[in-house]
């Protein structure tokens, strides 16, 4: 159960062994990392800004996990998330979970992803030709979050 | 009551402010009642707290209602539906 | 689209950062690794050998693909799966999807696990202090595949 | 015709070959009847395709039911319910 939010890149190789090296119960890690795309909503987008809120984003994410442990019986699990403006191709987060069984951390990862799309108090900006601008929340992120109400 | 409160993305924009202190009326107790007693600071407050967009609110890092209950010290913050991952 | 059945390990990092970083199109990359466990049905393992239908194995990998690929809009995907006499904290299978948008990388890299498990001619041998043992299909594998039947 | 025929996993070490070549009787037409006709070898086949337990079977490197027709030239295998992944 680590957290981390940061402005540095991060190596998802070696984050994804040393999650699943880390004990021979292991039998599945099931990882999400998102990267900036170069095209949002038809603009072409030079960079994505991302602000946060300190304390709370950690807090925020630390719960999710803490939730994500709670429903299904996962080992361990890993976010790490990146502030700060990032080009496309960049990393944006990782998000990784390792448990005995696949089934369990497929569905806790897909959950700490929802959760953390709607629930962790990140802001994305995109500098695009036309200036800067907001993205707005999607309501499919709010329609995915649903599957998960107990 | 003083309160810490907090403003982020598009709505620190809008309000010029990232952080500010602020010593509350007595009867301010909710986030409703704040963002109504905000509100009275002049049109881009009014226009923010009218209802036509989202605001979420947290109270201690914790995402809130508008009927959550504001203590003295709290750290409130105001912000637009969250859009990372 | 690529399919590998090899006798050597892989590098998950190498892998994952050449299938996303391929194009600024995508968004979200999804992968699963599975590894060796210690433990299986209740008795300490000392290696896992697997034994494979050569021919057979990468065609059936190549359907369950172009099938995700069918099901979902992806844009690519890896699925590499080791044979031989592995240990514990051995790397088993690596499968990689990439997509703009996140839902449909979880959803066709937890199909093609799912068919991977209950479609393509692989099967384990396990030795432990007792002897060598065929490790036997769980029913809980072609419960999972149910959930994919249109 | 003649058809080859592999085994693999328990049923090869069951069996003791891994692959061979056999050359069937005409009527010999389907997974079930080339499973009948292999179980006159004697009772290590005739134990293996009693239905006790599951033998899949392939037809050119297909998975096929046992209705499923052979033809000559054929690649037939029978295996274990796969344990991969």
């Amino acid at each position: 159960m680590t957290v981390s939010v940061q402005v540095e890149d991060f190596d998802a190789g070696a984050q994804l062994n040393k999650l699943r090296l880390a004990s021979p119960s292991i039998g599945a890690l099931v990882s999400f990392i998102g990267q900036v795309r170069d095209i949002n909503d038809g603009d072409s987008i030079n960079t994505l800004t991302l602000e946060h809120y300190p304390g709370m984003t950690e807090s925020a994410l630390q719960a999710i996990e803490a939730e994500a442990k709670s429903r299904w019986d996962i080992l361990d699990s890993l976010i790490i998330h990146r502030v700060g403006t990032l080009e496309p191709l960049d990393q944006i987060v990782l998000v990784a979970v390792v448990s005995a069984h696949r089934g369990e951390a497929f569905k806790a990862c897909e959950f700490i992803m929802d959760f953390l799309k709607t629930q962790a108090p990140f802001w994305k900006k995109e500098a695009t030709a036309q200036g800067e601008r907001w993205v707005d929340a999607k309501l499919s992120d709010d329609i995915a979050l649903k599957q998960w109400q107990k | 009551m003083k309160i810490k409160v907090l403003y982020f993305a598009r709505i620190k924009e809008a309000v010029n402010y990232s952080t500010e202190e602020i010593d509350l009326p007595a009867e301010i107790l909710t986030i409703t009642a704040l963002k109504n007693w905000l509100s009275l600071r002049g049109e881009v407050w009014a226009n923010l707290f009218d209802g036509k967009q989202v605001v979420r609110a947290a109270i201690n890092h914790t995402l809130v209602d508008d009927l959550a209950t504001i203590q003295a010290n709290d750290e409130v913050a105001f912000f637009p539906p969250v859009t990372g991952g």
